[in-house]
């Protein structure tokens, strides 16, 4: 009898990353959004399964927003802190990314210089060294993700060696945000100020415009989200996972049945920093541009948004929750465009009084009442 | 010592200096004068207000101490001096010969092996029985390897016992949250002896239990006795009488000593009758 | 579980309808679309949703005409929120969802440069209503305001005239982006040519939506003792006011130092107190004062239409140079159109270069055969209590557009596409 | 400080005539301008209207004045016929004669330029010298400083010889000195340098830099000792200019700081002690605001005369108002979200957009005129060079009377009691009976209130738009984190400390950079104290 019981707390022990019907939806879903760009460029517009290009971009622009929604869920919704500086570490992922891209434009741009117009402007005669060796594709790789994890690593170390909780962790992570955003405006800091960077011409020798490199662009960013979620998964299922939610839940506690939670928590933000300057990376060639506003208080905040609103510490929530608002954003704007902040104002506010597990909470909710129902 | 492990720790974020505690102890620990915790001189103030004021007490390895003590008498403080979250304005705490308390952090003196049960039952509310145990369990608390650990078969199994011990087998797969007070307390405990400490600091372990539960309690504590030297405040005088035994019972009073000795000896002490009994 | 991952695919399709991948029902045919393309909401809106309704007034006096080849021109009124990518995915909507034969919108170079790609990709037909810096030159955009050579390069010459005040120093004051960067440039080439020294020349910059102009305007004063000085601003329309307010209250007068603005309008100047302002200056291609029949006409129908839509304070409504540059603006891609008998956009361009058109800055303007601007007259006028302004000087015609400006090293060679 | 702004009144009053608008139209001139000195301001040429100017302030006749002064304020009229008349409402006064008549249909206000500005107040300033009143003499004689005309210089010695009044005679003193700069005795030429080396006004600044300089500038100074003389001047007048700019950043550091002051203490109540993290005191701000522009109106409307209380009368009902908002807030959305700090971002968020878009339907998206009313425009200059602004001195007093205000009704009222009885322990106060609720709606509607309050002060400075509350949002919450949540003192001295370090390290930093230091500041301040300026100490910490 023993014996079977034993077996049972193995059962306990064992958690699989996914359910196989989990894995089945998910797949799922990842095949339709990957079939899009097939049916936009395989079918002529006006046919009835053709996908208009701008369906496919817009697409292509939510999924790096639910990755880094993904990434605010992880730190967020588990290790409970809440940042209000994402944008931040977006918008880095993105100018890193963009001086590449900007290096590509070569001679094409409007002075015909090999520096990008804005320094023509500014009378610069040579790249600041921190542009240096930026022409390198995969160095500004290095970068998308060495930038952002640093600044998170030594902006969490203290922070968190500091003991900074909730609305206080929130407020400086909020000022760090915005004292960048003024750095970014500034044109002498040289990334190119207040208009950041477009008119972007190719990437790895392909026209950034051109169809195919879109729907490139739209694969690479769907695996990325795809494997971004397999991998924020295994982190939260592993022990770590719930040493995280500990931290959330019973913080000092956590101390003294040893465990120091400084580096657990450094660990994760770090990790979410780094994931949502991949989003970053991979949103602006994408929409084209990229400028200090990503940086605004509004921006990191709108972030948080998505997560809560569907539903934080489910990960799955956070991108249904990204897709939606800004489903929504984009249709408001345009067939009501004179009161869409009301609409949006308004979810936000009976989101968080009346959904509080968020739109994967209340489909929890529901399914549970119906199996009820059923039994 | 500590400059390793802040160092360790921007590495790798964990206490590594420490953690080598939590594998070589219980032998380790150099205990030769026969003591495992020397409190010396400790004063903590607030603002002015002295909480504890030149306290001075020692205990033995194996031994069951009891503290009583009016409210404000300095009892939790002095937990929180020992465990870390409070350091002294003056004073050494040193666990065994060689641990100097006073250096160390909250997760640090854990690993050094004492291990703490609050007044209040500060369970994992969203975890379930067995994940509260299995992240209290001893072993190497870093960063990494918590990343990649896997379960092992004998790690289950002394998860088993220990859920047989604190009698919560049936509630193993239950959040924290839905157990009964009494449950939360021995939950506690059990995520204690799953620290395998040394040294057990509890704080009220009775405080709010039906009898049956205080009952059972007593008889837990006593079952630990020898294995673990423990550190028991409380208030209850009938709980005091039946673990205390012959053991020996020290009254705090305004942060400081005020009388030490086997129970009847301590009763009959018109002082203590004073301050605390008598009332 | 598997519920919640069914949510996703339900939502992820549903995205897609929302987002126009189900094929569209359009009233096409009997109908133009047209888009507008101003931020509604956010820190823009301030300037541009008064464009956004100059826009329906043309379209709706368009339409009562007869519109345009016979058919109706039907707005398509789309709100970027003063987001820059969100400028990028709305003009790609417009174009490729919508199918409007031409937009109009944009007011920050930003937002221009942000929208360029999508109209160059997908050949749409851009119209940008509003005073820049010039360096640019596109196929699919046709620029309606001032280059720095219609605006304020005159300015300048007028401050260093002996009516404007003799300037012998210069405050470049403006809000740290593109535009006031290039024009300073541009303005600072133009004072060396004229003797200026740098010594002479005191460039500052301030971020976006700065309100503390304390210490500038005491750094302005004390520069001042330098010599007969003059501020040149490009500070952007938000920041104006607390501006202002720190001049008149300082003891700064026009007298002293006189401030002439680019950005500075009736629009704006509905939100100072304009009596310590009298007498500072502005540079534009219009006014609302101007005193001319196509003036007092553009004016009445502005008012009468605020009226009727009752906007908000609609009885203080005024007019100003964007406002008049997007009215010229859809005038005239209506005549081009006409011309074209297409909307087509290539059609369209083709004719646009030489079109002309009545417009209320009383001359009849052309549009460049080559380089897709204006030749505009350019007025410096002075600030009067009443929120208007004085026009002291007017240039003796329209001038032609030079998007390249000849003070920067390098465009020579540039001109025309 | 009503005193003080009446006494100010007052004295606008008389000086009406040299500010851009005058409080009384101008008084009606005695018969008998010469119309053909009238006749060239109507026409089109510059220099005519000059010459002209220049007449009319020779004439000792206050009829000229009159015209100059029309003439400066846009009243002047020219009819199709070409005579010139002096407007005052639907009025007119034809100065040749000194008949008054309805002002004709076809009569069109002459337009100038500043250069006409200039020359009208030169002008006016001459016949001023001999007004009866010291005030308009001495401005006058203030502005002949500035006039560099040697052909004035009779005029001002006849003036001189004839003034009483001390202060009058050292601004004349100066006014002549600057003009004997041209004199040709050297003895004369370094007096006068001397005379304006004391004065220490930075006005003299450049033609003193220029005579110290050798004898082949530009203009030429011969003899070494005036040019020592000058060097010496110009000594004390650049000591003098470094005493007013560190004098200068001390004020702006105080105004900045006073201001966010105002802009934080409402959020030091709704989120010091309250613990609500509201996104929307920004636009309750903005609330206040856009209710003083209404106050204006009404009183446009209504109280013309009294235009110059409308602020006074704003802020009471600014402060019911916001009041009123927040406790709606507090009632229907953040009453649910007490103990969910994060939460109450989010819904307060959605709330500010809400606000913003509902001003932009209601009052439209551009921003609103509101004026200062005219005992806080202008300012006074002390050390000699240093302008103290209005609006700015009444705001910082402002700052500490709403203060003073929050501290009495924190400490000494029964509200005050309980709320900091609930922000220690909401549960406790519960059970021995604080009315949390009713507690919480008041609370939160006081600090809806003080916002509102503080947006009529910043009306006064900035512009009133929609987009006016997020401006000051991140702000107004760095002061209260890095004063300390709930610590009053702690927020008083924060936002001060912040306005002043900002202030003085605008100058070398530039405006950009200064607000980046002062942002990475704060986050390393918070980083060796997470609690703030004042943070409780003792047990109850964790």
């Amino acid at each position: 009898m023993k014996q079977t019981a034993l077996t049972d707390l193995h059962l306990l022990a064992r958690r699989p990353l996914y359910s196989g019907r989990a894995w089945a939806a998910l797949a799922a879903a990842a095949a339709v959004l990957a079939l899009l760009p097939l049916l936009n460029l395989a079918f002529p517009p006006g046919h009835a399964l053709h996908v208009s290009a701008y369906a496919v971009a817009l697409l292509g622009k939510f999924m790096c927003y639910a990755m880094a929604a993904l990434a605010l869920d992880l730190v967020w919704g588990y290790a409970g802190i809440l940042s209000l500086g994402h944008g931040l570490f977006f918008a880095l992922g993105g100018y890193a990314h963009g001086m590449y891209l900007m290096r590509a434009i070569g001679r094409d741009g409007v002075y015909q210089s090999d520096l990008p117009d804005f320094m023509v402007f500014l009378d610069w005669k040579a790249y600041p060294w921190y542009w240096s060796f930026t022409e390198h594709f995969w160095y500004a790789m290095l970068l998308v993700v060495l930038v952002p994890g640093l600044l998170a690593f030594v902006f969490g170390y203290f922070a968190f060696r500091s003991r900074i909780k909730g609305v206080y962790f929130s407020i400086i992570t909020q000022a760090l945000t915005f004292a960048a955003m003024l750095l970014f405006f500034r044109n002498d800091t040289g990334f190119g100020g207040n208009n950041g960077f477009t008119d972007f011409k190719r990437i790895l020798g392909f026209d950034i415009t051109a169809p195919g490199t879109r729907a490139a662009l739209y694969w690479i960013t769907l695996a990325a989200l795809a494997g971004a979620l397999v991998l924020a998964r295994a982190v939260t299922q592993s022990k770590l996972g719930r040493v995280l939610t500990a931290v959330r839940d019973s913080e000092s506690r956590l101390r003294f049945i040893g465990y120091d939670p400084l580096g657990f928590k450094l660990f994760v933000w770090t990790l979410s920093a780094v994931l949502c300057g991949v989003a970053g990376a991979l949103y602006v060639p994408q929409v084209g541009i990229i400028n200090p506003s990503e940086m605004s208080t509004e921006t990191s905040i709108e972030m948080v948004i998505w997560v809560a609103t569907g539903g934080r510490g489910t990960l799955v929530g956070p991108i249904i929750g990204a897709g939606a608002v800004n489903g929504l954003k984009t249709w408001f704007t345009s067939v009501l465009p004179e009161f869409w902040l009301y609409a949006l104002g308004l979810i936000f506010v009976l989101v968080t009084l009346f959904l509080p597990t968020g739109i994967v909470g209340l489909a929890r909710r529901l399914a549970v009442r119906f199996q009820e129902r059923k039994a | 010592m500590t400059s390793t492990h802040t160092e360790s720790a921007m590495l790798d974020g964990g206490p590594s200096g420490e953690a080598g505690y939590g594998r070589v102890s219980p032998g380790g620990l150099d205990t030769s004068h026969g003591a495992i915790l020397y409190l010396e001189g400790i004063t903590v103030s607030f603002d002015g207000f002295k909480a504890l004021n030149d306290l001075t007490l020692d205990i033995g390895v194996g031994e069951l101490r009891c503290i009583i003590g009016p409210n404000g008498a300095g009892k939790t403080t002095m937990m929180d001096v020992i465990t870390g979250k409070t350091r002294p304005t003056a004073g050494t705490v040193y666990f065994g010969q060689s641990i100097d308390l006073t250096t160390l952090n909250e997760a640090q003196i854990a690993h050094a092996g004492i291990g703490r049960k609050f007044q209040r039952p500060t369970v994992f509310e969203q975890h379930t029985v067995f994940e509260n145990l299995e992240l209290a369990m001893k072993t190497d608390k870093r960063v990494r390897p918590t990343l990649f650990s896997r379960l092992s078969g004998e790690q289950a199994d002394r998860i088993g016992e220990t859920l047989e011990l604190i009698r919560l087998r049936p509630e193993a797969a239950l959040p924290a949250g839905l157990l009964s007070h009494g449950q939360k307390q021995w939950l506690e405990i059990g995520m204690l002896l799953m620290q395998e400490p040394q040294l057990l600091l509890l704080d009220e372990p009775v405080a709010g239990m039906t009898d049956a539960e205080t009952e059972r309690t007593g008889e837990l504590l006593n079952e630990l006795r020898g294995r673990h030297s423990l550190m028991v405040v409380e208030h209850d005088m009938d709980f005091v009488n039946q673990i205390a035994g012959d053991g020996k019972v020290t009254v705090l009073h305004e942060g400081s000593v005020l009388a030490e000795g086997p129970m009847s000896k301590v009763q009959a002490d018109p002082r203590v009758i004073e301050v605390y009994l008598g009332r | 579980m598997k519920r919640r991952l069914a949510l996703k695919q339900l939502t992820a399709v549903s995205l897609l309808a929302m987002s126009g991948w189900m094929p569209q029902v359009h009233a096409a045919g009997d109908t133009i679309k047209v888009g507008i393309l101003h931020s509604l909401s956010g820190t823009m809106a301030i300037s541009e949703t008064s464009l956004k309704d100059v826009a329906l007034m043309a379209i709706e006096e368009i339409n009562a005409n007869g519109g345009v080849l016979g058919k109706k021109l039907e707005p398509v009124v789309v709100d970027p929120a003063s987001n820059w990518p969100l400028f990028a995915e709305k003009s790609r909507q417009l174009l490729s969802q919508d199918k409007v034969a031409v937009v109009f919108g944009c007011w920050t170079s930003v937002s221009r440069k942000s929208v360029l790609p999508v109209f160059k990709e997908l050949n749409g037909l851009l119209f940008y209503p509003v005073q820049y810096e010039g360096e640019e030159l596109e196929k699919n955009v046709f620029y309606t305001g001032a280059a720095p050579n219609q605006q304020a390069i005159p300015a300048v010459e007028y401050l260093m005239s002996e009516d404007g005040g003799g300037a012998k120093r210069f405050v470049l004051l403006g809000t740290d982006y593109v535009y006031p960067r290039t024009t300073n440039k541009i303005l600072r080439a133009f004072l060396h040519s004229k003797g200026v020294k740098d010594s002479d020349i005191d460039e500052v910059y301030t971020p976006f939506g700065h309100s503390d102009y304390q210490t500038i305007v005491a750094n302005i004063k004390k520069f001042a003792t330098g010599g007969k000085t003059a501020v040149v601003s490009t500070i952007n329309g938000d920041s104006n006011v607390p501006f202002y307010k720190e001049l008149g209250n300082a003891g700064l007068k026009a007298t002293d130092v006189p401030v002439v603005a680019f950005s500075v309008g009736e629009e704006e100047l509905r939100g100072v107190d304009t009596k310590p302002l009298v007498g500072h200056l502005a540079a534009w291609n219009y006014f609302e004062s101007i005193k001319n029949p196509v003036n007092q006409d553009f004016i009445k129908k502005w008012k009468a239409y605020a009226q009727a839509k009752n906007l908000p304070n609609a009885n203080t409504v005024v007019t100003n140079d964007p406002m008049e540059a997007t009215y010229i603006g859809i005038h005239m891609w209506k005549q081009a159109v006409e011309q074209a008998k297409s909307t087509e956009v290539d059609k369209v361009i083709a004719s646009m270069g030489g079109q002309k058109f009545d417009a209320p800055d009383g001359y009849t303007i052309e549009m460049d055969k080559t380089n897709h601007h204006l030749h505009k007259p350019v007025y410096i006028g002075e600030i009067r209590a009443d929120g208007q302004f004085n026009v002291v000087w007017k240039s003796k015609g329209p001038i032609r557009a030079q998007p390249w400006s000849p003070y920067i090293p390098g465009n020579e060679s540039k001109q025309g596409l | 400080m009503r005193i003080a702004a009446i006494a100010h009144f007052l004295r606008r009053f008389l000086l009406g005539w040299l500010l851009a608008v005058p409080l009384l139209s101008a008084p009606a001139p005695a018969a008998g301008v010469d119309p053909a000195l009238l006749a060239p301001l109507a026409g089109d040429d510059t220099d005519a209207k000059l010459r002209a100017i220049a007449a009319l302030g020779q004439l000792p006749d206050p009829g000229a004045a009159a015209v100059l002064q029309a003439l400066g304020n846009d009243r002047l009229y020219a009819t199709a016929d070409g005579r010139v008349l002096v407007g005052d409402g639907a009025r007119a006064i034809d100065p040749a004669t000194g008949a008054a008549a309805d002002l004709p249909a076809d009569a069109g206000a002459i337009g100038i330029n500043n250069r006409l500005r200039r020359a009208i107040e030169a002008a006016l300033a001459g016949s001023r010298l001999y007004s009866a009143d010291a005030r308009e003499r001495l401005a006058a004689a203030r502005r002949l400083q500035q006039a560099g005309d040697p052909a004035r210089l009779p005029m001002l010695e006849k003036a001189l010889a004839v003034e009483k009044h001390d202060e009058v005679r050292g601004a004349l003193e100066i006014a002549v000195a600057n003009l004997e700069l041209k004199s040709a005795d050297p003895a004369v030429r370094r007096h006068a340098v001397e005379l304006l080396g004391r004065t220490g006004n930075p006005a003299f600044r450049s033609t003193l830099a220029a005579l110290a300089q050798q004898a082949d500038g530009p203009q030429a100074e011969p003899d070494a000792e005036v040019r020592e003389a000058a060097a010496q001047a110009l000594r004390q007048i650049d000591r003098h200019l470094a005493t007013i700019e560190w004098a200068g950043n001390l004020f702006y550091g105080i105004s900045l700081g006073s201001v966010l002051l105002l802009a934080a203490l409402g959020l030091a109540i709704t989120f010091g002690l309250m613990g609500v993290i509201n996104m929307a005191h920004g636009e309750l701000l903005m609330i206040g605001a856009y209710v003083t522009y209404v106050a204006q109106t009404l009183f446009r409307a209504w109280l013309p005369g009294w235009m110059d209380w409308y602020v006074l009368a704003a802020l009471p009902l600014a402060f019911v108002v916001t009041a009123l908002v927040g406790m709606a807030l507090e009632r229907t959305v953040i009453r649910w979200l007490y103990g969910r700090p994060l939460e109450t971002l989010l819904a307060t968020w959605g709330i500010s957009l809400m606000l913003m878009q509902g001003v932009r339907t209601l009052f439209g998206a551009q921003n609103v005129e509101v004026g200062n009313p005219s005992w806080m425009s202008g300012g006074i200059t002390v050390l000699d060079g240093l302008v103290l602004t209005y609006n700015r001195l009444v705001i910082i007093g402002f700052a500490l009377f709403v203060v003073f205000l929050v501290w009495a009704l924190l400490n000494h009222t029964r509200l005050g009691l309980f709320v900091r009885a609930i922000t220690q322990n909401r549960r406790m106060a519960d059970c021995v009976g604080v009315p949390t609720g009713r507690v919480d709606m008041l609370a939160f509607g006081l600090g809806s209130g003080i916002a509102g309050l503080a947006g009529v002060a910043l009306s006064q400075l900035g512009n009133v738009g929609p987009d006016l509350g997020r401006a000051y949002i991140v702000d107004s919450f760095m002061v209260v984190v890095l004063g300390g949540v709930g610590q009053l003192a702690g927020t008083v001295i924060a936002a001060l400390g912040l306005g002043g370090v900002n202030k003085f390290l605008e100058p070398y930093a530039g405006a950009v950079m200064a607000k980046i230091t002062i942002l990475a500041l704060i986050v390393l301040f918070v980083q060796k104290r997470p609690q703030g300026l004042f943070a409780p100490r003792g047990r109850s910490v964790e």
